[in-house]
């Protein structure tokens, strides 16, 4: 005889934290707005001119809150309200992606092993600030080590709570 | 001795005592026991019915060799486990184990009278037989089949724990904590590197466990390994498979050696493992041999008996007789007796024994027959005695025991070797494969390279017996009841590749996945074919290496963290009105705001009436947006879209079909131009990143030269659509710096200003074809302009709408749903948007495919109206369309229902459908045959409400 | 032959077996046949089976480079099932489905072909469409398939997790209770016992090098590991493999070759009566007769012959599996292999003459061939006696990816909107 | 899981961050209305889909976003080499 008792939780009833969540040696917690772009050129130079800040050079590399992406992209993450201009009629893309994605802050000893939970990358090769565009599961992140036990972890919005709720189904475990 | 167990030695801690339940009766033994140390203590030789002939079984290995000591162990509500191996679950207070595969009772099991009739299943006998009568098979025979068939019963109520997963890094992976594995572990974390070091068992050590002399240098390598910060040791964790370029995956288990009480956290631990390299020790397993009677409870591997010997003090029975081919049998009898454990003769194959065995077995008296091979074993449910003869054929006599060893020689464990396809040789002294050739950074040590002394001996498998090979009883795969007569009937019906050996016998798929009979399978099809074991093959191995359980494997992604599920943040305020939903791709969406008792008919109709008379809001958030930027922009959009993109002007908004290269419509939506450089894409809420990876390969692999970029925001931008005659006032007094007079701001038109205070692109877009607005803000104020449209629309009677409504109203007009009106097969013309491709164009993505002849061909399918004769009647959406109802199945049918609604703004159903020559048939009656009835209805242009779309441009 | 019986089977029992003669005898290859069948899976054993039996062609020999049944034929999860959408497919998979009923009657061989129905789970409103729209169709044309509530669903499957509660609830399902499986390494053996019996040559390892054409272009034969063989039709049913041997002949095929991997897991007693396929979710389940939960997995994204895949297809599955099934969790997977699957642009298959003059071809099955084998057999067999295609194996021709008439089904369940 | 370099990033990255784009060096025309009903169809349809060394397309789509080439044997699954769009068949 199969028995099947419904599930106690949902995926629809999942809910995005909004207070810090401490765990043994992990807290989760939100980080504070932010001005996000997606910044597209060929030329590096152009783009800086642009914006009137310097850009890192190299993929994976970080410069004043801006990433290297990939070799034509950078992805901004500049206080909030920070308004750039569009360079219109040049060969650049400025786009305005503030609203796209949550930030999603891990730190303390054990953030390593969280976002190793999900993540397929030897994180802990990654030196401090380092950005870059990964996965955690099937959940595409740009994760970003600000510090030795700080990682930042940029989420498009809809998939914010599920990655909430998988670093918290972690963190018990990552000691 | 007290029972079976041994005064002293062992591993186990005889201060804790465990108590435990077999088959219900209450049992106890030591913490370090495992379950099969602890019942064979109390004496017990029974564990279990094999799978076809239910033939009484006992223990025959150690370790996760184990074929017939099947047990499942029931931790409470939803935590029963079918199919656990004695020997590897570890006792713990409260186990509650049962055997399996019997009825009524393990002792006394009336399927066994199978074993009566043995002879008439042989090998493959079910393909020679249940032919007649033919019904019979579905009736009778498949179901009796079935249900004699399986082990364990399945669990059959959801499981209350969790798993975790985890990726890991390392520059060495060592598989298997036994000496050799230690050693390596040792030696690579000298280097600095990370290491891990993975072995299945309770504890590291391997065979050293059943090896008390190395006890001392085993507590301190563990300490040496326990104190390096770089090495990661694993117990309980078995190493699944190998995987291209060193990932290894492996299990831990964490709570199933705990009492249920003690069992926090996740039940298993999947590791993700890449590893720069790869060590394997992963040992060898002892070979039983193959006689008559060699599954009778109490005949058991040589190491087997050893392992619980000196691991778990306790002897496997009181008087053992030692049938070996192989030194290690000798070297094994010879520790047993110096634990205690009684051993009364060992019996070798082979004439000559070395001298040092032979005389250290005369000094501890115990006899020895060289030259002599079991041939029979007597008792039942356990062991009574063996009869030997000299050469298996000879004189014999008959020796007293209770427990018969094993000692076939070792087959080194090269299965991660195998998955990662490295090759194997034959070696001829170990008369098994070894490792040989690999691509990938991988290496063997210890046992199994074949680097390990476990002394010399024969490779027969087969013992010499008198009987023919065809009468003989003796088991092979002990599992699954085949035995070496069943080999010799397969080479002797034809088969002769020893995939097909298995796959006839089933030699080697049982649970233990032939870990102990696979080269004894071999061995026997090469003497029976008189061919070498090489030319024979080899069967491949295959992950995992051991059963593991389908939780490990999915770790987090279980119920609620199964996949994500999307949500737009207007959702919260949805679930608030009571919204029912429906998935779209990985979003969900409202699909209609029921009120009171309503039913979605209802719902809907009352939604569609509110945005036609009034106005209405609905979250269309989930649309897939690409912003496209760069000098570029219009030629690339030329360039992918049928229609022309250049000659739009900034502010002005045009629907856009894309095609795949094939000429099929894959997706569509409206788009806007903001400025000379920069467009607003939209596309369908499912097509969002299919379209946006499709255009990133045109502009970076075909036309690399063009100076634009694509960005997603389809999470940047909540979108609320304002649908209905009263539109304009409801936002009118929200929106600041956009001039929304007909005038200035007409149909298909954006702007950019104001709304709420925060930034808006303003889209003056309609699929409901009544005056409409998209308000587009940043999503991080879409639920409060939300709100706020929702108060302002209070004073016009505003309505929530959902995906359901949008359909009707859309199909009003004749839009189409790519995926719903269309099918991956459907070009524009077919969907009767010929309009929207641009026959100046010379190219676009698709424009070549249109040209090919059958595309060209007349009589497609193209869309149409279609407006039953009943007004009330809907008709089902996949319906058929047939010109001539009265025709015989197979009837030919010229096209099918895309959409159909029950339309409360015209009274009466309305219906698309792609019919074949449809617009030559404008005005024909054709029929929809359902079960029962055949419906009738008219074709009609697919417009069936403001044809000129004068309530658009209100 | 000797029959195979109930009763031959009592009788050798007291003779322990020693009767029973080889299914089919390793023959050495001839100089010449009148046709040959390059592949010995089911597909291509049940084309020498067919030529022999109902088109009176017995100078055939089967060439195979490993094993019989080695291929794809021994590493499916053995589905059966025509519920096809499209005229052409319900009517090629039904045709096939035909043949399977009494199929063991035919060949004197139980291949334990078990109707147990095959349920094709409907998780979303895009699902039900697109399933009614299969069901009406399939009525039309004679094909059984029918509507089930979840309730229904749930009777028929009673592991089935029907709550709404469920990432993916499960809104109805599509039922064709003759659809079901049968024990496949059995089909590849009846079939060679049987047209072995009727005169076949099969011959194992024997891989093709090459195919030889004479000056009009025609075919004159293969070159082979053994030797040259002569025949002046040859018909290839080479799954995976079988642009290597198109190469051979000078054509280039719409085809290419991905890692399909299947799982099973410890056998179980009966808890799974029929076949559930969720297309949505990514799972497809069955038990065997011996209670292995039998599992289909994804196939990779890449191209490739190793026949290995890739782990985290096998994590995605069993998510899956048990998402649908949560009871299994606690079951363990025992087995997984990896098989090699040719692939069409449309995802349907080639079966018809090639532009080569007695050269015939049967691949692209992709994920699903087992369920055509005694269809396509039979139909590979009909084209190569008439040099002609069968009217049902017409649609499936070379031509389509010229002139754009495409049997997409995968396409035609595709979703948007 | 495969392990690919990718030419961009310069480091190898799991398969996961990666999307298979199908055959390498497969170049659209310019004018693809001067193609014949025959040579559209091989642009479209036919593939080598070698036993051993295959050019193909990967996007390392969660990693830096581009398309690069590269060579592997189907057989083994090994990586030869993988080198950026653009660049010479190899």
């Amino acid at each position: 005889m199969v028995d099947i008792a419904e599930i106690a939780v949902s995926a629809a009833e999942l809910k995005l934290g909004t207070e810090p969540v401490q765990g043994d040696g992990v807290r989760l917690s939100h980080a504070d707005p932010k001005a996000r772009y997606s910044l597209r050129a060929r030329d590096a130079k152009v783009l800086a001119d642009v914006i009137g800040c310097a850009l890192p050079g190299k993929i994976g590399d970080t410069d004043g809150g801006i990433a290297c992406l990939g070799p034509d992209e950078w992805y901004a993450l500049l206080p909030a309200g920070t308004d750039l201009p569009r360079g219109e009629g040049l060969p650049v893309s400025v786009v305005d992606v503030s609203s796209r994605a949550l930030g999603l802050v891990l730190e303390g000893p054990g953030a390593l092993a969280v976002l190793s939970s999900g993540c397929p990358l030897d994180l802990a090769k990654m030196s401090v600030g380092r950005a870059t565009r990964t996965v955690f599961e099937t959940v595409e992140i740009v994760v970003w080590r600000e510090a030795d036990d700080r990682w930042h972890i940029e989420v498009w919005r809809s998939f914010a709570t599920w990655l909430w709720n998988a670093f918290l189904a972690a963190m018990p475990q990552a000691k | 001795m007290s029972g079976f167990r041994l005064a002293d030695g062992g591993r186990i801690d005889r201060r804790t005592k465990r108590t435990f339940s077999f088959d219900g009766k209450a049992s106890w033994g030591y913490a370090g026991d495992s379950l099969a140390s602890a019942l064979l203590a109390q004496g017990q030789m029974l564990f279990g019915r094999s799978f076809k002939y239910h033939r009484p079984r006992g223990i025959l290995g150690a370790g996760v060799e184990e074929p017939n000591a099947l047990v499942t162990v029931d931790r409470g509500p939803g935590r029963v486990t079918p199919n656990l191996r004695a020997p590897s679950v570890a006792l713990h207070d409260g186990l509650a184990a049962t055997s399996q595969n019997r009825f009524p009772s393990l002792r006394f099991d009336m399927v066994a009278l199978n074993d009566q009739f043995g002879a008439f299943f042989p090998a493959g006998f079910y393909n020679k037989t249940f032919m007649w009568p033919r019904a019979a098979w579905e009736k009778v025979y498949e179901p009796i089949i079935r249900r004699l068939a399986g082990l364990g019963d399945s669990p059959t109520t959801r499981d209350p724990d969790h798993y975790d997963a985890t990726y890991a890094h390392c520059e060495t992976l060592v598989v298997g904590a036994g000496p050799a594995g230690i050693a390596a572990a040792l030696e690579a974390a000298a280097n600095g590197g990370r290491v891990f070091l993975l072995d299945e068992q309770d504890e590291i050590g391997g065979g050293a466990l059943s090896d008390p002399a190395q006890w001392a240098w085993l507590a301190e390598a563990s300490a040496k390994l326990a104190a390096m910060d770089n090495v990661t040791v694993l117990s309980r964790t078995t190493a699944i498979g190998h995987y291209h370029q060193n990932f290894v995956v492996a299990a831990e288990r964490l709570t199933d050696h705990l009492p249920v009480d003690a069992a926090h956290g996740p039940r298993e631990k999947l590791w993700r493992i890449r590893a720069g390299e790869v060590v394997l020790a992963m040992g060898a397993i002892e070979r039983p041999l193959v006689f008559e009677g060699n599954d009778v409870p109490g005949v058991m591997l040589a190491s087997a008996a050893r392992t619980f010997a000196l691991r778990y003090g306790v002897a496997v029975g009181r008087k053992l007789v030692v049938m070996a081919v192989h030194d290690s049998g000798w070297r094994d009898a010879l520790a047993l007796h110096a634990a205690g454990v009684p051993i009364t003769a060992i019996v070798d194959l082979r004439r000559d024994i070395a001298p040092e065995l032979a005389e250290a077995a005369r000094d501890a008296r115990i006899a020895c027959y060289p030259g002599y091979a079991v041939t029979k074993v007597s008792g039942r449910l356990a062991v009574d005695g063996v009869s030997i003869a000299l050469a298996g054929v000879g004189k014999g006599l008959k020796l007293d025991c209770d427990a018969v060893l094993m000692a076939g020689g070792w087959t080194p464990t090269v299965h991660l070797w195998s998955h990662a396809k490295g090759s194997l040789r034959w070696d001829e002294n170990w008369g098994a494969f070894l490792p040989d050739k690999t691509h990938e950074d991988l290496r063997c040590v210890g046992a199994c390279a074949g680097a390990w002394d476990f002394g010399s001996g024969l490779s027969v498998g087969l013992l010499p017996a008198p009987k023919p090979l065809h009468e003989s009883k003796a088991f092979v795969d002990f599992q699954n009841d085949v035995k070496a007569r069943d080999i010799g009937l397969a080479v002797q019906e034809g088969f002769r590749s020893i995939e097909h050996i298995k796959r006839y016998t089933t030699n080697g798929m049982a649970t233990d996945q032939g870990k102990t009979s696979n080269l004894n399978g071999l061995q026997i099809a090469s003497g029976v074919l008189s061919r070498p074991v090489t030319e024979i093959g080899l069967t491949t191995f295959r992950p995992p290496y051991t059963p593991q359980s389908f939780g490990a494997m999915l770790g987090h992604h279980k119920e609620a963290l199964f996949q994500p599920l999307r949500k737009t943040v207007i959702d919260d305020w949805a679930d608030i009105q009571g919204a029912v939903y429906e998935n779209v791709a990985q979003w969900r969406r409202a699909r209609y705001f029921p009120q009171g008792s309503e039913d979605m008919d209802a719902a809907v109709a009352r939604e569609c009436r509110a945005v036609r008379s009034a106005v209405g809001v609905f979250d269309a958030s989930t649309l897939g947006k690409i912003e496209v930027v760069g000098p570029d922009a219009a030629e690339f959009l030329n360039r992918m879209y049928t229609n022309p993109w250049k000659s739009l002007e900034p502010g002005r908004c045009r629907y856009g079909l894309l095609l795949g290269e094939h000429g099929f419509i894959i997706d569509d939506g409206v788009s806007a131009r903001l400025a000379p450089d920069r467009f607003h894409l939209t596309t369908t809420t499912g097509g969002a990143a299919r379209v946006l990876g499709m255009m990133e390969d045109y502009l970076q692999t075909e036309w690399s030269d063009l100076n634009v970029w694509l960005t997603s925001t389809t999470e940047q931008w909540s979108v609320i659509a304002v649908q209905g005659p009263k539109a304009r006032r409801v936002i009118a007094p929200l929106v600041e710096g956009i001039d929304l007079s007909p005038e200035a701001f007409p149909h298909m038109a954006v702007r950019e200003g104001q709304i709420c205070g925060v930034e808006t692109r303003l889209f003056r877009v309609s699929f409901t074809g009544e005056l409409g607005f998209e308000v587009n803000v940043p999503a991080e104020h879409g639920r409060m302009v939300w709100d706020a449209i929702w108060a302002e629309g209070q004073k016009h009677g505003v309505t929530p709408y959902g995906t359901e409504t949008m359909h009707v109203l859309r199909a009003e007009k004749g839009f189409i749903i790519v995926g719903q009106d269309t099918d991956g097969t459907v070009t524009p013309d077919d969907a009767g948007l010929g309009w929207a491709v641009g026959k100046k164009k010379p190219d676009f993505v698709g424009k070549r495919s249109l040209a090919r002849p059958d595309i060209v061909a007349p009589g497609r399918k193209q869309l149409v109206g279609l407006l039953t004769e009943d007004p009330q009647m809907v008709l089902e959406e996949g319906a058929q369309i047939v010109a001539d109802p009265n025709q015989a199945v197979p009837m030919t049918m010229i096209g099918h229902v895309t959409s159909s609604y029950h339309s409360a703004t015209l009274g009466r159903s309305i219906a698309m459908a792609l019919v074949a020559g449809g617009r030559d048939r404008m005005g024909d009656t054709l029929h929809i045959p359902m079960p029962g009835k055949t419906i009738s209805a008219k074709v009609v242009a697919p417009m069936f409400y403001d044809p000129e779309g004068s309530r658009l441009n209100g | 032959m000797k029959r195979f019986s109930g009763f031959n089977l009592i009788g050798e029992a007291f003779r322990s077996h020693q009767g029973w003669p080889e299914h089919w005898p390793d023959k050495a290859p001839k100089a010449s046949y009148d046709a040959i069948i390059v592949g010995a899976g089911g597909h291509g054993l049940g084309a020498a089976y067919y030529l022999a039996k109902k088109y009176g062609i017995t100078n055939v020999a089967v060439i195979e480079k490993g094993w019989l049944g080695g291929g794809n034929t021994g590493r499916n999860t053995t589905i059966i099932r025509s519920n096809y959408l499209y005229d052409e497919s319900a009517h090629l998979y039904d045709h096939a489905v035909k043949l399977w009923d009494g199929l063991s009657q035919e060949l004197n061989y139980n291949i334990m072909y078990s109707k147990r129905g095959v349920l094709m789970l409907a998780h979303n409103v895009h699902d039900v469409q697109s399933f009614k729209r299969h069901i009406h169709a399939n009525r039309l044309n004679g094909v059984d398939n029918e509507w089930l509530t979840p309730e229904e669903c749930k009777a028929y499957c009673p592991p089935l997790d029907i709550s709404p509660r469920t990432r993916h609830p499960v809104l109805g399902g599509a039922l064709q209770r003759r659809g079901g499986t049968a024990r496949h390494d059995s089909v590849a053996w009846g079939y060679a016992r049987a047209a072995s019996a009727l005169g076949v040559d099969i011959i194992q390892n024997c891989a093709v090098t090459g195919i030889r054409r004479g000056a009009d272009g025609a075919i004159e034969g293969v070159e082979t590991e053994r030797g040259f063989i002569a025949s002046r039709r040859v018909g290839v049913s080479a799954a995976g493999s079988t642009s290597l041997v198109m190469k051979m002949a000078g054509l280039d095929f719409p085809l290419e070759s991905y890692p399909l991997q299947a799982l099973v897991s410890e056998p179980v007693k009966p808890i799974f009566p029929c076949v559930v396929m969720s297309n949505t979710v990514h799972a497809y389940m069955s038990q065997s007769d011996k209670g292995e939960l039998v599992i289909g997995a994804g196939t990779d994204q890449y191209t490739s012959y190793s026949q290995r895949g890739a782990f985290h297809i096998v994590e995605h599955t069993l998510a899956a599996i048990c998402e649908i099934f949560p009871i299994f969790t606690r079951m363990r997977m025992l087995r997984t292999w990896g098989g090699i699957v040719d692939v069409t642009p449309d995802r349907s298959p080639i079966l018809g003459k090639t532009p080569v003059k007695g050269l015939y071809v049967n691949c692209g099955w992709g994920t699903g061939g087992f369920k055509a084998t005694p269809g396509a057999g039979d139909l590979l067999a009909y084209t190569i006696a008439h040099d002609a295609p069968h009217a049902i194996n017409a649609p499936y021709n070379l031509d389509r990816f010229r002139n754009g008439r495409l049997i997409d089904e995968a396409a035609a369940a595709a979703v948007a909107h | 899981m495969l392990l690919i370099h990718c030419p961009y990033c310069e480091e190898a990255r799991p398969e996961v961050e990666f999307v298979y784009g199908g055959e390498a060096h497969i170049a659209r025309p310019i004018d693809p209305s001067a193609f014949s009903d025959a040579e559209w169809e091989k642009l479209l349809y036919i593939r080598s889909n070698p036993r051993g060394r295959h050019h193909e397309r990967w996007r390392h789509t969660h990693g830096c976003g581009r398309f690069f080439n590269a060579v592997r044997d189907t057989v083994t699954d090994v990586f030869e080499t993988t080198y950026k769009a653009g660049e010479a068949r190899k």
